[in-house]
């Protein structure tokens, strides 16, 4: 069984169709890449798993349990971590503050700090425990959302946009992180940067006009004229 | 600056200087203190000023006779910002503080039963002066606190003993109150008394801060009422008039309760004539009491009377009565002002077993060209009946 | 941890200041002095109230003094019917805490400035109202039977003062602390870690108007007497807001400074520059908020911490 | 009730309703376009009544005079706080917006009830006499009410749907980043927003102590209901706000006289509460419920 099971989703805004008639599945353990160009609909895809958007049309279930009208805040409890495009800290909290904030409350009754530091180490945070996570750069800001994501220990972690806004050397530990991350989760990742992110998906789906035009492997993906047709297009544009 | 806000200042300034100064002379004997909290700011602050002068100039007056048993006087006064809650502070810090023998009014009901709370539990005698609405001594028993000001409940007498003489062919009156106590129990002793005299009446209550009186007008004219009683505070009287105005609505008798004040000109003009009103005291008032007051008040102030600066007077002589009869005790201040009647500017205070005021009646009025007359019982002025029709 | 040691400290220091306060009845200090520590009391659990649902969730309440004045009155009318004193603290509480659950139930389910709106309009409904309620007196309000000895307001006042600023300090730094304020840093992340903001939310502010419900009941025994006008004055809800604003949004300590300062404020004010009292605490107010964006109390531990920076080589990081 | 009754009351909710769209108006157009809930703006009320007030007394000028002057008078002074204050704020978080027009406003109350005390003022000047059609009377004084208004209200409309000034404002209101993308100039146009928004403010307040009377808290009752009326109306609709005015108008007129004010009060609160239960997403015009 599929981890998330989404099936003939549909969405418009005030009579824009974003999706139209899509199927989603992601397999337990994989990380999978979701790419597209501008206005595809992958990011009202992401949301539509995460719960900030309710489709028009369509259901989505995780773990075989429909959650189409669950809200986002029940979603993160069933076991659904999201980071945001543009980074959403809570800016006035410290850094540890930022992930104790995530923790269900049972996990904080059994100890569960310790591990907050080992998430801190994770992502090379450790130092900042106690600062203001206003004082923390761009990409320090972009591992401490994963961290607090990961602070809920969700089964399924979505990533909007990681690399969004990151130097290269900066891109290079996220991707890092990511791959170290995977091995215990199942990944969901919406990225601008297909060259970046592409190698490290074990499979990839990619959208255009509010449908998916291609879906496989890496490899596969590379090779597919439908998809050098859409970032060309783009490219030219 | 304005003008307001040039006599605000100085008000502050001289409320300031007051706390040192009233009335001292230099080297005497310690004085007797007296205190009052008084709305020197916000809604209440210009009838603060005429109470404060009131005070000072009965101060002064006993402290030129020689001060009660060889002691001078001190009216000590601080500013409440019109708020019970501040009353409340500074009736504490009168009492607490400065010592003070006997507590002098605020302005309004709310400060004074705020006032009142203090006094009772520090059992200090409190003059009631600006305080109409007498439903503040029956909701609870005040022992200490009297109201030395004409009761609410006979606003609508004067007028309408003038209807039961002057407007014969008056059949339906419509009554217009505040949903305030004082305007309430006036209302509701004049719809008493309107039956009693075999008229046809309907009241009308409005929302306090209410500005628009246009409805309420519509069902005065629906109702066909010929004379029309406004018993709620001036600016909302002052509308209604207004709207009145406007709606080209005749009544044959008009009265609202303020109408007496000099403001009622600046506000509405030429259509004051015929418009009645009711006043606690007015220095055109043809008593002896009256008219020392007003000359000496004229001397000193440069201008005449209001009914506040007369009643503050009032309410200093009676004290005066009290201590020179039963010197700085306070209980037996109390006990003496509870059971005795003492004659003042105002009229002979009399208080009942409850504390109310019994000896002081209101005196009715009537705009006629630039002055509001007494008019009515007592008064040999004629009264302007039917009102003239808005020009 | 240093941060349990911190909020140990305060309640210690909080309980320490709040027995003396309370003991000064008995030490022969005058009644004068006692009302002003009573006021400072006063202003202080209601700006604690104010400060637990509008400076932990950022959700700007204009209801306080009207939950205040609900609390007062039902808390007379319990005491007129013989209920027992705790009885009828309890009534005043639980009653502003059901009015808190209508307001909220309308208007916490939305974010931004709905629940402002609803709170604004909800003082001058209740007032409105009020007078034309006859179980509450109508406009002339209602006398409370039985007048109790000053005392009896004055402990109870101070005690609820430093109950509620140890529960705010506890909150503050406890777990739930840190969830509620995710809710005001950011609402959007806060739903996506599982925080469900709207019960949060709803809770908080309920908890915050039973403290404000119970400073009513309080103070509803201190004065004795309710007149509608008096009870839901627009200024309470004011004082409610400009304490904790003055000395600091969502601290513990803020609520503490701004009250004492109020006090005294209005005391000299009364003195030297009667009639400016409220545009000084207008312009106090407008200088917090545009140039010490976390009060007094903020812009204080701001400077003692850079003094200590200076003076002590930083640890690093 | 007689049909002239009811075209009575109707005329008498119209001259309330005009007076409230103004109002509401203002508020409207600096919450489009800054965001910023104005709690000061009874303020500007009440300034431009006193401005009309001491005109007339001081140098006995007709009161018409005062609704130019506190034109002038309210686009000065909203233009200075707009620059002084309010752009110091307009990128904070919602609390600090809302606690400096609070604190505008409590220096206002302040500083009107100083320099003025607590009593009304008013004067007896202006416009007198009506005009009765058919039974229906109205006060001249009223009708100059409701045509400034309306004038007032229909430029300010035209200023922004039709203007190149008012494009900007559009512009703004719909996104902040892209407008200033696009070359409009965001400072000025804020400025401008506001400085009309008083402007409108300080003239309702020359029309209000021309049919009332003024005291330092006479703008309160009206921008209380003018945020009713930016509520129920919507704030993106500026001719939902134009029919929530009028509808106000009307229940408060009518039921006053059915009932009595307070109860129309009342009435207007509740379906003030019905509205944020039944169409949230209307309120203050744009969606942001999760």
């Amino acid at each position: 069984m599929a981890l998330v099971e989404a099936r003939a989703i549909e969405k418009r805004f005030s009579g824009v169709v974003a999706v139209k008639d899509v199927d989603l599945l992601v397999a337990e353990g994989e990380l999978l890449g979701l790419f597209g160009p501008n206005g595809a609909g992958k990011t009202t895809m992401f949301n539509i798993i995460a719960g900030a958007v309710r489709p028009t049309a369509g259901a989505v279930r995780f773990r075989g349990v429909d959650i189409t009208a669950v809200p986002a805040f029940r979603r993160a409890r069933m076991g659904i971590g999201r980071t945001f495009q543009v980074v959403r800290p809570f800016r006035g909290l410290t850094v540890m503050e930022n992930l104790m904030a995530a923790v269900p409350s049972a996990a904080a009754r059994d100890g569960r700090p310790a591990d907050l530091a080992a998430l801190l180490r994770g992502v090379g945070l450790e130092k900042r425990a106690n600062d203001p996570a206003a004082a923390l750069t761009l990409g320090m800001l972009k591992r401490l959302e994963v961290a607090r994501a990961l602070a809920l220990s969700p089964q399924l972690l979505l990533l909007d946009e990681p690399l969004a806004g990151l130097s290269d050397r900066e891109c290079a530990d996220m991707l890092q992180f990511v791959a170290t991350v995977r091995r215990s989760i199942t990944i969901v990742m919406v990225e601008h940067n297909v060259h970046l992110a592409l190698p490290i998906c074990d499979r990839a789906v990619v959208m255009d006009a509010g449908s998916i035009i291609a879906e496989g492997t890496p490899g596969e993906i590379r090779k597919n004229p439908a998809v050098i047709r859409a970032y060309l297009g783009e490219d030219a544009a | 600056m304005t003008d307001p806000a040039r006599r605000t200042l100085l008000l502050g300034v001289a409320a300031v200087a007051v706390l040192a100064a009233t009335g001292v002379p230099a080297g005497a004997a310690d004085p007797i203190r007296l205190g009052a909290s008084l709305s020197v700011t916000g809604r209440f602050s210009d009838a603060a000023k005429y109470l404060q002068e009131g005070y000072q100039l009965w101060a002064d007056e006993v402290n030129q006779r020689g001060g009660i048993g060889g002691q001078p006087v001190q009216v000590i006064t601080y500013d409440d910002e019109s708020k019970p809650d501040s009353g409340r502070i500074l009736a504490e810090r009168l009492i607490d503080r400065d010592g003070v023998t006997v507590l002098l009014g605020p302005y309004s009901s709310p400060i004074t039963d705020a006032i009142a709370t203090a006094a009772e539990r520090a059992q200090v005698p409190v003059i009631g002066t600006i305080a109409s609405d007498s439903s503040i001594w029956e909701r609870r028993k005040l022992r200490w606190t009297f109201q030395a000001f004409p009761t609410s409940d006979y606003d609508h007498e004067g007028f309408l003993r003038l209807l039961g003489e002057k407007g014969k062919a008056i059949k339906k009156v419509a009554i217009v109150y505040e949903e305030a106590p004082f305007s309430i129990r006036a209302k509701d002793w004049a719809l008493a008394k309107a039956k009693e005299m075999g008229l046809t009446v309907e009241a009308y209550g409005y929302n306090p801060g209410a500005q628009d009186f246009r409805s309420i007008v519509e069902r005065i004219v629906a109702f066909g009422a010929e004379a029309v009683a406004m018993g709620g505070y001036y600016q909302p009287s002052v509308a209604l008039t207004r709207q009145m105005i406007e709606r080209g609505y005749n009544p044959q008798a008009y009265f609202f309760i303020q109408a007496a004040d000099g403001v009622t000109r600046e506000a509405l003009g030429q259509q004051t004539e015929g418009i009645l009103g009711r006043s606690a005291w007015e220095p055109t008032l043809e008593t002896p009491a009256a008219r020392a007051f007003a000359d000496a008040y004229r001397a000193k102030f440069g201008r005449l009377p209001s009914y506040h600066s007369a009643t503050a007077y009032a309410a200093g002589q009676v004290a005066e009565a009290a201590m020179k009869a039963k010197g700085t005790d306070r209980a037996a201040i109390r006990d003496y002002i509870a059971t005795t009647a003492i004659p003042t500017v105002m009229g002979t205070f009399k208080v009942n077993a409850k504390g109310q005021q019994e000896g002081y009646h209101y005196i009715a009025t009537q705009w006629q060209g630039d002055t509001a007359r007494i008019v009515g019982e007592g008064s040999a002025n004629a009264v302007i009946w039917p009102k003239p029709a808005w020009k | 941890m240093s941060r349990a040691g911190s909020t140990a400290a305060l309640a210690a220091v909080t309980v320490a200041l709040g027995a003396v306060a309370a003991a000064l009845p008995w030490l022969g200090v005058s009644s004068y002095v006692r009302t002003l520590v009573y006021y400072a009391c006063y202003y202080m659990a209601l700006g604690q109230a104010w400060n637990l649902i509008s400076g932990m969730t950022g959700y700007v309440s204009f209801a306080h003094g009207a939950l205040a004045g609900i609390g007062a009155y039902a808390t007379v009318i319990a005491l007129n019917a013989q209920w027992p004193v705790a009885a009828g603290l309890a009534a005043g509480a639980a009653a502003a805490g059901l009015a808190s659950l209508v307001i909220g139930a309308t208007s916490l389910r939305l974010r931004g400035a709905a629940f402002t709106f609803a709170t604004l309009f909800f003082q001058e409904l209740v007032l409105l109202i009020v007078r034309k309620l006859p179980a509450a007196g109508g406009p002339g309000g209602l006398v409370l039977q039985e007048i109790y000895p000053t005392s009896l307001p004055y402990v109870l006042m101070v005690v609820l003062a430093a109950v509620a600023t140890i529960a705010v300090a506890a909150l503050r730094f406890s777990r739930t602390g840190v969830r509620v304020l995710a809710i005001k840093h950011d609402e959007t992340a806060a739903v996506a870690i599982g925080i469900d903001s709207t019960r949060l939310k709803v809770a908080i502010f309920c908890a915050s108007a039973a403290i404000a419900g119970l400073v009513g009941s309080i103070h509803a025994i201190f004065v004795g007497s309710l007149f509608p006008d008096v009870v839901f004055a627009v200024e309470i809800s004011l004082i409610a807001l400009a304490v904790p604003l003055i000395g600091g949004v969502g601290t513990a300590m803020g609520p503490v400074v701004g009250a004492l300062l109020y006090v005294g404020m209005r005391e000299v004010f009364q003195v030297v520059a009667p009639g400016l009292h409220l545009t000084i605490v207008g312009l106090l107010i407008l200088a917090v908020v545009l140039f010490m964006r976390d009060g007094i109390v903020g812009a204080a531990a701001r400077a003692w911490a850079t003094r200590r920076r200076t003076a002590v080589p930083a640890e690093g990081g | 009730m007689s049909l002239t009754l009811f075209f009575q009351l109707l005329a008498n909710g119209l001259v309330v309703g005009g007076l409230l769209g103004i109002v509401a108006l203002g508020l409207a157009l600096i919450f489009g376009v800054m965001r910023v809930v104005n709690f000061a703006h009874g303020e500007f009320i009440t300034l431009g009544a006193y401005a009309t007030y001491l005109l007339v007394t001081q140098l006995g000028a007709s009161p018409l005079f005062g609704i130019p002057l506190a034109l002038a008078l309210g686009g000065a002074i909203g233009w200075l706080i707009q620059a002084g204050v309010i752009a110091r704020v307009t990128e904070r978080p919602e609390l600090d917006m809302l606690m400096t027009t609070y604190a505008l406003s409590v220096v206002g109350l302040g500083a009107f009830a100083a320099g003025f005390g607590g009593d009304f003022r008013s004067y007896s000047a202006g416009p007198s006499g009506s005009l009765d059609l058919a039974g229906v009377v109205v006060g001249w004084r009223s009708l100059t009410v409701l045509l400034t208004c309306l004038v007032m209200g229909a430029a300010t409309l035209l200023l922004v749907q039709r203007a190149r000034v008012g494009l900007g404002l559009r512009a703004l209101a719909q996104n902040r980043d892209a407008a200033a993308s696009c070359g409009i100039n965001v400072i000025a146009s804020e400025r401008l927003a506001f400085s009309a928004a008083v402007a409108l403010a300080a003239a309702a307040g020359a029309l209000v102590s021309l049919i009332g009377t003024t005291t330092p808290t006479v703008g309160h009752g009206w921008v209380l209901d003018g945020f009713v009326v930016v509520m129920l109306g919507g704030l993106g609709s500026v001719a939902g706000a134009l029919v929530a005015a009028f509808g106000i108008g009307f229940v408060q007129s009518f039921a006053s006289y059915l009932l009595d004010d307070s109860w129309a009060r009342i009435i207007i609160y509740l379906l003030l509460y019905a509205a944020i239960l039944v169409r949230p997403h209307g309120l203050l015009g744009r969606q942001e419920h999760a």
